[in-house]
């Protein structure tokens, strides 16, 4: 199988603390198939599970930014694929009002990620950790960036 | 005026020199100037190829890197052989920047990936966009089967431009020229390559085929763009003659020279003269 | 205070090999509220969850987290177990510590300190769960069977056996699929419409059995028990009331030349027709694209010929709901195009056929009466070439799986025509022959020795035309290490099996996942092959992988089994996973009435005794929410929460991860 | 990694470094001697080598240095082009080729086609570019092959196709630096 390699931690390095929501239907299932799929991916994500982007507060971004996460990753059905009709879509517009006030305070876009991952693309989330966990690496600690933070 | 880097490649200085004649002059009916890459050096063709992985890559290299140094950021190489081992070898730094480093230490030359290489048939196709198509005062009304062989239609990341399958990268140019291009299963099929003297019977079985087919679907030529090729097909055709294994002579033209004709241009200028096979009588009063 | 059981699996090795089960459960055990923590070989065994069982009850357990597969897989369970220990069952979490860790991470160290965390996050979660009693909602007891080919009306035929009604919504103007296509099957070599035809006909004449010919599914509301679908009937253009399928229509129809589908285009049909004599319901519809009265306005024949005044030029499509408590996807497959592949020819060489133009040459029913002529100038090959795992086990060009049905429909294949042509050569280029069926292997060499089919081992390079017509086929002979090139007549390549078109938009519409290559996903490969992720919709047929009749015809009996089974009780339970609206602080900014994708979020007026509205706050409908939370995120007075996601619960989930 | 590369053999691996193709990729389909033009004068067909390649044994490394079939490659790309695991044999057999001219194993019916490609670089060495002239003296001296082709050299001539002085490039001292630190076995 060609897969990337994961990364592997070392002491020396910065190692990210990235906070999923995703939801139940799609991308906690895709997650599934990358694993039963045996696709290697970053070490680093830890996901909370939802039933649906829908349930997303954006108290709950605030609070991982808060709790020491140095990236938050949001990720639910395709658009019109959503298990409950509409969820996704209402996700999708106030996440796009949040992002904006996030922006104000200096949260942008390596930090924030949003994607969709259906229940049969598990190579897509292996793919997106590597991808977000690179990103974050590279953007450095959130803390260094944000010292006012409690972590 | 266009301005085009020029690699000829050793063959067009020497048995393959009728496509160099003709490479030239098409471009200067088309109005675009060729200049010759200073100091080339050859490719490697398959002989490095075959023997050592490094010099292979490190010869074109050198090229690449002359070119670039030279201020060509387009190369024309109209051997199918060269383009094929400039571009391969292009190709393969673009991936692996690693291998760049290497070969920058180990050439003593930079090179930063700047130079584009040409095929004939890109080049040719590049002639047409310029209107080369207004200045063809010949009409020439011949049949014609476009025989590609390995080079020019094969190799995914290198002849990008046409269906490996099914090459069609010289049809448009042989139809503005006023011939018929005539369906065949041989236009990527092998003549035997660079065989011809060290291995030469099965030159002779691979190219017999190719010359069977283009005769049995009623052709007057084979019109094709690596001198390899043609050498093949056009010093070998004696010997399949000589042996009676073909039953007549078929002539073999380079593309740019079927062009030439087009243009008015002399046969003997073109270097229709130099091969094996005459093929001067295909243009009235050109014998 | 919340007394927590933490119970960690090694799943063989599957988890044990790259977590450190020993030291997570030492983690969990200094974790607030845990009482209790064990790591096991096989939670999920019988031993593993009496282990369960025996913790909650001495130890007093009144939450539990297994840290173990993913919920999907094992979460009803371990939850079933609970309930049998006397705790709500809704007080049971899961970790998933191997799709989500053990299987993805090489690192022991670090998959360790993520399984930590996950086990963290759970037992915080579960901390604050609160007993749930599961919501029963009435099932209303039809099926609807999408696919009309043999799964589809074997799914249909049973569950109409078993008294239940179905609705059959079949593409095409007639069910019986590709099965009513083919000559004879292996390895029997039983007629196919003899034994199909019966059945299509039963299908028809069923009582329970509705069937929607030349429809298709145009969307779903609703869940499991309770779905409303609505399909679109696509304009026929001839009343099937009126018709009586006398077929002085399609007799006088003066465009004869359109290549017939059903023939694989080898034979002819007109712009009204009937695909093939014995099609179900034997009644024409009208090819609008191109009858020249639907798109010009002129001709008119086919109405003044019918004496039953049934043909209708304004027909429309229309849109039907059905209700409908459970769903069977039948959509089947086709044969993958094999114009991809240059060096065959590309699709241009009418003499390199597919398998189901064979098998119209072949069929007493076909074209051409089942004499083996091949299609550019109508002479019987005396040489014919098969090619099998075309576009099959191909990264590159075609398809990675193995299409599983070709190696013995090319052995029939051959055998027939054997059978038709004595004086015939039949040479099968293969790579491995995959027989692995009853009878399979036997009917192979039989082919090979009974009927003289040469087998060659390897793949074949290139098929040219020369300019008689002969295509010369240059294969490899890899047993014998040479290249060899045969002269043949006719080549009939097995192409590869691939979904329908539309089932990648189909399998949207009903929730149900999909592989890379369109096939509809089980919800589990080995225990749940029948079932989807998508709670009462159910697969048959070769929509899910590629699949021979038999298989099909078996997978669609099961999932006829799963819907009776589904039916057999009047009500169904589901999650309670619902939304509450907290009336004391509801300012009624009625945010979640608009953002609710159910309608099941409501006005409600709160009285006094007297019947006087004190005000108005909003409510939500237990039987219409089904708990996607969006109401309780857009709520700015944070008065809606959502049970077992509560905003408690996510929020301490996160400080698990502090 | 891949477990087929943690359990490779060192033929396997050095297959992989040298031109990428993962030797357990091959399943032994035939597509590439099938569309092979030289296959037929081959005493190892295309797969065949990449099936000893796989076994990777002595005796099958014995087998695959020694073959005839190696020198036969005439670089046409068409098993690369429809190998349908993507794998490109032909860039196997150039790995096979040079270990094969490194341990001097050159079968008597190559030894013709080695000497060739000798004159040809030979040529490429002393002026930086082939010489047609020069390298069928050399090619002949080398092969032994004397009698071949003789009555071509004189129409060639006389069709003004040779040369007779060839070109000899500035750069040839760099040429020469080129060839002989590749010949010390720089890996590209």
């Amino acid at each position: 199988m060609k897969t990337e390699k994961a990364d592997v931690p070392t002491p020396t390095t910065f190692e990210p603390r990235i906070t999923a929501f995703v939801c139940n239907w799609c991308t906690y299932a895709g997650a599934d198939l990358a694993g039963t799929s045996r696709l290697q991916y970053a070490p680093n994500l830890r996901i909370i599970k939802l039933p649906c982007t829908g349930r997303i507060d954006p108290l709950f971004v605030l609070k991982a930014f808060e709790n020491g996460a140095d990236a938050v990753l949001v990720s639910g059905c395709h658009p019109g694929d959503c298990h409950y009709t509409s969820g996704n879509y209402h996700a999708r517009r106030r996440w796009t009002l949040f992002r904006k006030l996030l922006a104000l305070t200096g949260i942008g876009d390596d930090r924030l990620f949003f994607s969709w991952v259906s229940a049969a693309e598990g190579q897509k989330f292996a793919d997106l950790v590597n991808d977000v966990t690179a990103k974050v690496r590279k953007a450095g600690p959130f803390q260094a960036a944000h010292p006012g933070r409690k972590a | 005026m266009k301005t085009l880097g020029y690699y000829p490649g050793c063959s067009l200085s020497g048995g393959g020199i009728e496509l160099d004649l003709s490479v030239r002059a098409i471009a200067k009916v088309a109005g675009v100037e060729l200049r010759e890459i200073e100091d080339w050096n050859c490719c490697g063709a398959s002989a490095a190829h075959s023997l050592d992985h490094s010099l292979a890559v490190a010869l074109p290299f050198r090229v690449l890197a002359l070119a670039e140094s030279q201020g060509l950021s387009e190369v024309l190489a109209p051997c199918a052989a060269c383009f094929s081992r400039l571009k391969g070898t292009q190709v393969r730094l673009t991936r692996s920047p690693e291998l760049g480093q290497r070969m920058q230490e180990l050439v003593e030359r930079p090179y930063n990936g700047t130079v584009r290489i040409l095929n004939i048939n890109e080049f040719v196709a590049s002639l047409l966009a310029e209107g080369l198509a207004g200045k063809f005062t010949r009409k020439l009304g011949l049949k014609v089967v476009a025989y590609y062989g390995c080079l020019l239609s094969r190799g995914e990341d290198i002849v990008t431009s046409d269906d490996a399958e099914d090459p069609q990268g010289m049809a448009a140019a042989i139809r503005v020229a006023g011939c018929e291009v005539l369906p065949w299963n041989s236009s990527n099929e092998c003549c035997g390559g660079g065989f011809s003297m060290s291995k030469t019977g099965s030159v002779l079985d691979l190219s017999q085929a190719i010359l069977d087919e283009a005769r049995a679907v009623g052709a007057d030529l084979v019109v094709t763009g690596c001198p390899m090729c043609h050498s093949n097909l056009d010093m070998r055709q004696l010997e399949l003659l000589k042996r009676r294994r073909v039953p007549g002579a078929l002539p073999i033209l380079y593309l740019s020279e079927l062009l030439g004709l087009a243009a008015g241009l002399e046969p003997g200028a073109l270097g229709l003269g130099r091969h094996f096979i005459e093929s001067r009588q295909l243009v009235r009063g050109g014998a | 205070m919340a007394r927590i059981g933490v119970f960690i699996c090694h799943c063989g090795e599957n988890i044990g090999r790259t977590v450190d089960c020993p030291a997570v459960s030492a983690a969990a055990v200094r974790m607030p509220g845990v009482v209790h923590s064990v790591d096991y070989k096989y939670m999920c065994s019988d031993p593993g969850q009496q282990m369960i069982k025996k913790a909650i009850v001495e130890m007093k357990l009144t939450g539990v987290v297994v840290a173990a597969c993913s919920p999907r897989m094992h979460e009803r369970t371990f939850r079933a177990a609970a309930a049998e220990a006397g705790l709500n069952p809704f007080l049971l979490e899961m970790a998933n510590l191997r799709e989500h860790c053990s299987w993805v991470h090489a690192d022991k160290a670090a998959a360790t300190q993520k399984a930590i965390d996950l086990v963290r996050v759970m037992v915080a979660k579960a901390r604050r769960d609160r007993a749930l009693r599961p919501i029963r909602v009435p099932v209303e007891p039809t099926a609807l069977v999408v696919g009309g080919g043999i799964a589809g009306i074997q799914a249909a035929l049973d569950i109409a056996a078993g008294g239940k009604k179905v609705v059959l919504v079949e593409r095409g103007p007639s069910i019986g699929g590709h099965m009513a296509r083919l000559s004879e099957t292996f390895p029997t070599l039983d007629c196919s419409q003899c034994i199909l035809t019966p059945r299509m006909v039963e299908a028809a004449s069923h009582p329970n059995i509705t069937l929607m010919t030349y429809s298709e599914v145009e969307s779903v509301e609703g869940f499991v028990g309770n779905f409303t679908v609505t399909v679109r009937h696509k304009a026929r253009y001839v009343d099937p009331a009126k018709c009586t399928g006398c077929g002085d229509c399609f007799n006088k129809c003066p465009l004869k030349n359109i290549p017939n589908e059903f023939d694989a285009g080898l034979g002819m049909r007109r712009a009204i027709y009937v695909p093939f004599p014995q099609a179900v319901p034997n009644k024409p519809v009208i090819d609008a694209a191109h009858c020249t009265m639907l798109q010009k306005g002129k001709c008119g024949l086919c109405a003044k010929i019918c004496p039953r005044g049934a043909i209708d030029y304004k027909d429309q499509d229309s849109l039907v709901k059905v209700k409908v408590g459970a769903v069977v996807l039948a959509t089947g497959f086709q044969l993958w195009d094999h114009a991809a592949y240059g060096e065959y020819g590309g699709g241009r060489l009418a003499d390199v056929i597919d398998g189901f133009a064979f098998e119209r040459l072949a069929s007493a029913s076909g074209p051409t009466g089942g004499l083996i002529k091949r299609p550019s100038d109508g002479k019987e090959p005396k040489t014919i070439v098969f090619l099998q795992c075309c576009g099959s086990r191909d990264d590159k060009a075609g398809k990675k799986y193995c299409s599983k049905i070709c190696c013995m429909y090319t052995a029939k294949h051959a055998m027939l025509y054997r059978h038709k042509v004595h004086d015939g050569r039949a040479v099968v280029f293969y790579m491995d022959v995959r027989a692995a069926g009853k009878g399979y292997e036997e009917f192979v060499r039989r082919a090979l020795s009974d009927d003289g089919a040469e087998y060659v081992r390897g793949r074949v390079s290139r098929i040219t035309r020369k300019q008689d017509g002969t295509l010369v086929v240059r294969g490899a002979d890899t047993l014998a290490g040479r290249p060899v090139t045969i002269e043949a007549d006719l080549v009939v390549l097995a192409d590869a099996v691939v979904p329908r078109p539309g089932s990648e938009k189909l399998a949207q519409i009903f929730g149900v996942g999909y592989d890379q290559d369109g096939f509809y996903s089980e919800a589990h490969p080995k225990l749940r092959p029948v079932e989807t992720a998508a709670a009462g919709v159910f697969l048959a047929g070769a929509c899910q992988a590629p699949k021979d009749i038999p298989e099909s015809v078996a997978q669609a009996s099961a999932s006829a089994a799963k819907v009776l089974g589904l039916f057999a009780n009047p009500e169904l339970e589901r999650e309670p996973i619902i939304a509450r609206v907290n009336r004391a602080t509801c300012a009624h900014c009625r945010a979640c009435i608009s953002a609710c994708p159910y309608g099941a979020a409501k006005d409600f007026d709160v009285l006094d005794r007297a019947g006087k509205v004190l005000r108005t706050v909003v409510d939500v409908n237990e039987g219409l929410c089904q708990g996607c939370g969006t109401c309780a995120a857009v709520c700015r007075s944070h008065s809606v929460d959502l049970d077992g996601f509560t905003g408690e619960q996510i929020h301490a989930e996160l400080n698990a991860l502090l | 990694m891949t477990m087929s590369e943690k359990r490779e053999s060192p033929l396997a691996k050095a297959v992989r470094e040298t031109s990428g193709v993962v030797l357990a990729e091959c399943y032994q389909c035939g597509k590439c001697t099938a569309g092979c033009p030289m296959a037929r004068y081959m005493d190892l067909t295309p797969n065949q080598i990449m099936r000893l390649a796989q076994a990777g044994d002595d005796a099958a490394l014995e087998r695959l240095l020694s073959c005839e079939a190696l020198w036969y490659c005439v670089g046409c790309l068409t098993c690369a082009q429809r190998c349908p695991r993507q794998l490109d044999p032909a860039a196997v057999m150039d790995v096979l080729r040079e270990m094969a001219h490194r341990r001097r194993k050159i079968p008597a019916a190559a030894r013709k086609i080695l000497a060739f490609h000798k004159a040809f670089l030979a040529t490429v060495e002393w002026g930086g570019r082939m010489a047609e002239i020069p390298l069928v003296l050399r090619y002949k001296m080398n092969s032994g092959d004397f009698l071949s082709d003789v009555f071509l050299g004189p129409v060639m001539l006389a069709k003004r196709k040779l040369p007779l002085l060839p070109h000899r490039i500035r750069g040839r001292a760099e040429i020469r630096r080129i060839f002989a630190t590749c010949r010390k076995g720089t890996r590209p």
